[in-house]
């Protein structure tokens, strides 16, 4: 099973770096970028097969650790290895 | 000489190095703000200071690059002019692609402030002239990316044309992961330019140019370029 | 005078006394407010009123108590009640300085929380038209066995690196402790000091009527809407949960171009007044600013920079986002503010006017949506002197018969445990994620006993020191608060400063319980006595109530920082031994006090007995010795005695810095508790070790006999073992490197360990 | 236009900060994560509707400013606003 897993900041959580990075966008000439967040990608391998079992392990990884529920939330995509 | 101290939004280590330039070397010394488009004339030395330019946002020195002033910079550098990127502003000379290679997070994932030892190595150049082969110096690091990255080509050709200036070594000059602060490769503190007139480095020899802070070993550094540039004229 | 009564805005509640009560505030308040409108409030009067009188902002509890302490001297310029506090250090300058608590926030996202206490911390200092020249963090933690205390010290260290680092300001001290009764909410106390010339101070007064006001730093967005404020008057339990949306996140890098700005505009004369944006924000920095002028203040919540849509008048008032301040410049001088900031990249709006009429108006899409009297606010928060009891148990823990604790068979191997114990190992695994070598003023990296930092604009140099012991303040607050004054002040004395002035930091339980109420009092009266003994001051400061979890309070921790001066800081004293051969001299007399010592709870697991007296006459005898020996170029270097006692401070002189250097030495004659492991880690006061050339010796001793000072030669330095014989038998002989494994490995491993 | 970026180190970049989220994930229980390597991710709007030109900025933004070329590789995604 191959995971994706994206954490992003919560829509009203003040994402600093975004500030930056879409600052750094306009200052290149891309006016245009709005409303730019930046967040976290994982991805990796699960051995198991069993979708199931599996979704649930990535839940419990995503809460856990991967992401922060206090000021994030988490989507993720599981996808048979090929 | 005149050195030109260049300010980023987020710089921090300005101060220290215009403070050792002025009042340690007596060097005439321009803080130049990061959107200004020129440097002040005849400047013979650009320091790119240590800090969080733009808060270290995206890649440390990303954003920096794109300052204004770096159009002047680049052109100081490629007329052969010395250039100092410290810390953040050797982060800033790689993204910029005045040095090959990258900086990434620590091995240890965490920022690094302690006292290491470094020798220099490679080609020569301004900046280490005067320093002995064995001489171990000694001097803080303090950074949250600076484990040295290239490719194994690139490493290779960097070491063959002498390019490494700095390494990290242990108080008797031996190398090893422990005396590595960072998990650089090839225990890379320090790079310079074919030319030798671009160098960056990941420790402060700007923080030790006075025996009360702990070390004067970075007076090495700085006296060398200043010798060369007497050498020079 | 006319007011306005507010309309009441599409979807606002209706406003009453169970609002009132939801939004913490007790009837009487309610009644009060009621009494000063002459009205119900509008609903966005009411969070104006909830967090101006949550125990954050009005200290209701503590107001009475804190009015005891001592706060003025010839050193002090301004005391408590500005944003931090200002003392003479000569030559033109004044050092600012604060402490502050980040607690709650901390426990709920340890490294948001931490940085953006840290991140505060140093705003209360600028705004004062200081630049920050050195951070400390005292942090406490609850056991190292519960699972979630690696979390939050990896989290918590990081934050006050994270901000503190960024903002090129040195973290160069601190504390870090573990006790169970942190185990459900951490303290995290943050230190700044910095450095003004005296002639350019400001405060947070909005001036006179006329001034404009403007808002300056980064947009309001929802953060911490009844944050900081709500979350420090409320104990945890199961529903902290659900506070958690509230939690702010810093932008160190903002404020960074904040500090610069402010700084940049404060050498011209345009400022008339300024305050930073902290707990309650835009209501809690124009109430104040208002109040202390005595005027008045118009907002128009349209001009202020938002970082989301939609937000409600009450929501705009409440924000406790980060990195921003409210200033007022003479009318006339707005393009200078205007440019100053527009230059650093930051949002900068002028939001309002100072008004003469005393009353906070605040304005949205062009309707009063707050009249207000504004001193009334900040100062007629109700006051309560809360009934105090001393805890029926307390005799009961101050029972400790030392005759029946078993003695350790190796005493070598009893050292080397409590070397490697939570509270006595090396800490550099924390400020080793600290840049405490930025801006080339610390002297001496941290671990020493005090922290030296050269003043470079009058070559002077300020010591910082921050002590506390809770377990001596839970066995007794009065004496725990004594100690933690003296034990700083002997810091300072090692080094070869005098300190001028303290900050404080109290962090306590819920103030309702009358035990708490007590523990708090007696902390005051402890400090009082201690700050007047020993002539520092105390000039700012912070309390934090409610720090219990589940009914269960913290042990009473208030932390103090004292800051010294040094007529020459690079004479300053190490704590580590320096060459071979000098002699190793002890100052001060055991008394064999075992009550509350680390060894008792290490060693022995109990928690009891009377914590060490504190002598300040003698603290002060102390001092002025160890003083008057770094003048005349005396001591190679000093180091005092504190948790773990003589064995303990003996182990630290030779490993101190990376190398170390050992030592032999020899307890004789009766100077010394019959029982060995009393003799070894009793904690008694007004104690130092010092090291000196052999040939100096019989001149010190000579001078501390005139001083007052008992001090007995005890051996030499030297070697790589710790060797402690006492009558010619052998208490101790460790090599220096086991010691150091465990020393300087207990935190790294247990963090980083699996 | 919306617009989502995924950046990633290159495959012979030591991803320290990967193998130290693998690590934690292991001793969580979760043993069968294998090949974890975390990324970035950016999303943000593009006023442009012209999918040519859109897709050009974009290119620009990730090769100048959003990845370093030298360590990190990109995607991105563009998709019409709603
Ligand atoms: N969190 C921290 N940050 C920075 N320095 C710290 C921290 N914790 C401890 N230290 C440093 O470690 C040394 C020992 O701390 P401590 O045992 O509390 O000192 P003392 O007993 O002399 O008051 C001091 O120099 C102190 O500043
Ligand atoms: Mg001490």
């Amino acid at each position: 099973m191959r995971v994706e897993v994206h954490v992003t900041l919560k829509p009203a959580v003040l994402d600093v770096q975004g500030k930056a990075v879409q600052g750094a966008l306009h200052s290149l000439g891309h006016d245009a970028v709005t409303g730019l967040r930046q967040g976290k990608y994982f991805t990796f391998d699960l051995g198991s097969t069993d979708r199931a079992g599996a979704e649930a392990a990535v839940k419990d990884m995503c809460e856990k650790l991967l992401s922060n529920p206090v000021i994030e939330d988490f989507t993720y995509e599981l996808q048979e290895s090929a | 000489m005149k050195a030109a101290v260049i300010v980023f939004p987020g710089s921090n280590c300005d101060h220290d190095a215009v403070h050792a330039l002025r009042e340690i070397f007596s060097v005439e010394t321009h803080e130049v703000w990061h959107g200004d488009t020129s440097l002040p004339s005849d400047t013979e030395l650009v320091v790119l200071p240590g800090g969080f330019s733009y808060g270290d946002y995206l890649r440390s020195g990303a954003i920096a690059r794109f300052s204004p002033i770096m159009d002047a910079v680049q052109a100081h550098a490629k007329a052969g002019r010395p250039t100092l990127g410290i810390c953040n502003g050797f982060q800033v000379l790689v993204e910029s692609h005045l040095l090959p290679g990258a900086l990434l997070p620590n091995r240890g994932l965490k920022f690094c402030c302690r006292v290491i030892h470094l020798k220099v190595d490679g080609k020569g150049s301004p900046f280490t002239a005067d320093i002995g082969e064995d001489e171990v110096m000694t001097m803080p690091v303090a950074h949250h990316e600076g484990r040295y990255h290239a490719d194994e080509d690139t490493l290779d050709r960097l070491e063959g044309e002498g390019l490494v200036a700095f390494r990290y070594c242990g108080p008797d000059g031996s190398r090893g992961e422990a005396h590595n602060p960072n998990g650089s490769l090839r225990d890379i503190a320090g790079l310079m330019n074919p030319g030798g007139n671009v160098l960056g480095l990941m420790p402060h020899p700007e923080r030790a140019v006075e025996t009360v802070l702990g070390s004067a070993d970075g007076r090495r550094i700085f006296e060398s370029l200043l010798a060369a540039g007497r050498r020079a004229a | 005078m006319s007011t306005e009564t507010p309309v009441k805005r599409p979807g606002e509640p209706d406003v009453d006394l169970g609002l009132a009560r939801e939004h913490g505030m007790s009837d009487e308040e309610w009644g009060l407010a009621l009494e000063i409108l002459g009205r119900t409030p509008s609903f966005t009067e009411l969070g104006i009123f909830s967090v101006m009188w949550s125990e954050h902002c009005s200290y209701k509890s503590s107001r009475t108590q804190l009015k005891r302490l001592p706060t003025t001297g010839p050193q002090v310029v301004h005391g408590p009640g500005e944003n931090a506090g200002v003392i003479d250090i000569g030559d033109g300058h004044v050092a600012v300085f604060k402490m502050e608590s980040h607690n709650h926030p901390s426990q709920v996202e340890p490294y948001q929380g931490a940085a953006t206490g840290v991140g505060g911390i140093m705003r209360d200092v600028f705004t004062m038209g200081a630049r920050p020249i050195a951070n400390m963090d005292c942090l406490r933690f609850g056991r190292r066995e519960n699972p979630r205390t690696r979390y939050l010290v990896e989290g918590v260290v990081a934050g006050v690196g994270g901000y503190g680092n960024c903002m090129g300001v040195p973290t160069v001290g601190g504390e870090t402790t573990f006790h169970p009764s942190y185990d459900g909410n951490v303290l995290v106390n943050a230190f700044c000091l910095g450095v003004a010339p005296s002639s350019r101070i400001f405060l947070g007064t909005a001036g006179s009527a006329g001034n404009q006001v403007f808002y300056v730093g980064s947009r309001t967005g929802r953060d911490g809407i009844h944050g900081a404020s709500l979350l420090a008057s409320a104990e945890f339990d199961d529903t902290t949960e659900s506070k958690r949306p509230t939690v702010q996140v810093g932008d160190p890098f903002t404020e960074k171009l904040l500090l610069e700005a402010c700084l940049e505009l404060m050498e011209g004369d345009a400022i008339e007044g300024i305050q930073d944006m902290g707990a309650a924000g835009l209501t809690c920095s124009s109430c104040e600013m208002a109040g202390r002028s005595g005027a008045g203040m118009e907002l128009d919540l349209d001009q202020v920079p938002l970082r989301e849509e939609g937000m409600t008048p009450y929501e705009i008032m409440l924000s406790e986002s980060q990195e921003r301040m409210l200033l007022t410049a003479q009318p006339g001088r707005e393009d200078e503010v205007v440019a100053v900031f527009e230059k650093w990249g930051l949002p900068v709006a002028r939001v309002g006017v100072v008004t003469g009429d005393g009353r906070l108006v605040v304005k949205h899409q062009g309707e009063v949506v707050a009249d207000l009297p504004a001193a009334e606010l900040a100062d007629k928060a109700p006051v309560f002197d809360r009934p105090r009891e001393q805890p029926a148990e307390l005799e009961s823990r101050w029972e400790l018969d030392v005759e029946a604790l078993e003695q350790p068979g190796d005493l070598g191997a009893t050292l080397t445990d409590l070397l490697a114990s939570p509270n006595l190992c090396r800490a550099s695994w924390t400020w080793g994620q600290y840049d405490w070598s930025v801006r080339t003023n610390t002297l001496s990296p941290p671990g020493g006993d005090a922290s030296v930092i050269r003043v470079k604009e009058t070559g002077k140099g300020l010591a910082i020191s921050a002590d506390c012991n809770p377990r001596y303040c839970f066995l007794d607050p009065k004496e725990g608060a004594r100690q933690a004054v003296a034990e700083a002040a002997r810091n300072l004395a090692c080094v070869g400063a005098k300190g001028l002035a303290i900050t404080d930091c109290m962090n306590f339980g819920n103030p309702e319980r009358p035990d708490i109420a007590w523990q708090f009092a007696e902390a005051i009266t402890g400090l009082s006595e201690a700050c007047i003994a020993l002539d520092t001051p105390v000039v700012s400061g912070n309390v934090s109530f409610y720090n219990e979890t589940e009914g269960k309070a913290i042990h009473p921790t208030p932390a103090i920082v004292m800051v010294g001066l040094m007529d020459d800081p690079t004479a300053r004293v190490p704590s580590g031994f320096r060459e071979a051969g000098d002699r190793v001299v002890l100052l001060g007399r055991d008394q064999g006090e075992l009550g509350g010592s680390e060894y008792l709870a290490v060693v022995h697991d109990r928690e009891c007995g009377r914590p060490p007296r504190v002598d300040l006459e003698e603290e002060a005898r102390l001092g002025d010795f160890l003083r008057s020996q770094a003048d005349v170029g005396r001591l190679r270097s000093a180091h005092d005695l504190s948790e773990g006692g003589l064995a303990v401070s003996l182990a630290e002189c030779a490993l101190h810095g990376d190398d170390g250097l050992g030592l032999d030495v020899e307890l004789t004659g009766d100077g010394f508790p019959q029982r060995d492991d009393v003799a070894l880690f009793s904690e008694t006061q007004a104690r130092a070790l010092v090291s000196v050339k052999a040939d100096d010796v019989a001149d010190l001793l000579v001078a501390a006999g005139e001083a007052g000072v008992t001090a007995m030669e005890l051996g030499s330095v030297g070697g790589d073992r710790v060797t402690i014989r006492r009558d010619g038998r052998s208490l101790v002989d460790v090599s220096l490197a086991d010691l150091r494994t465990g020393w300087e490995g207990s935190l790294p491993n247990w963090v980083e360990g699996a």
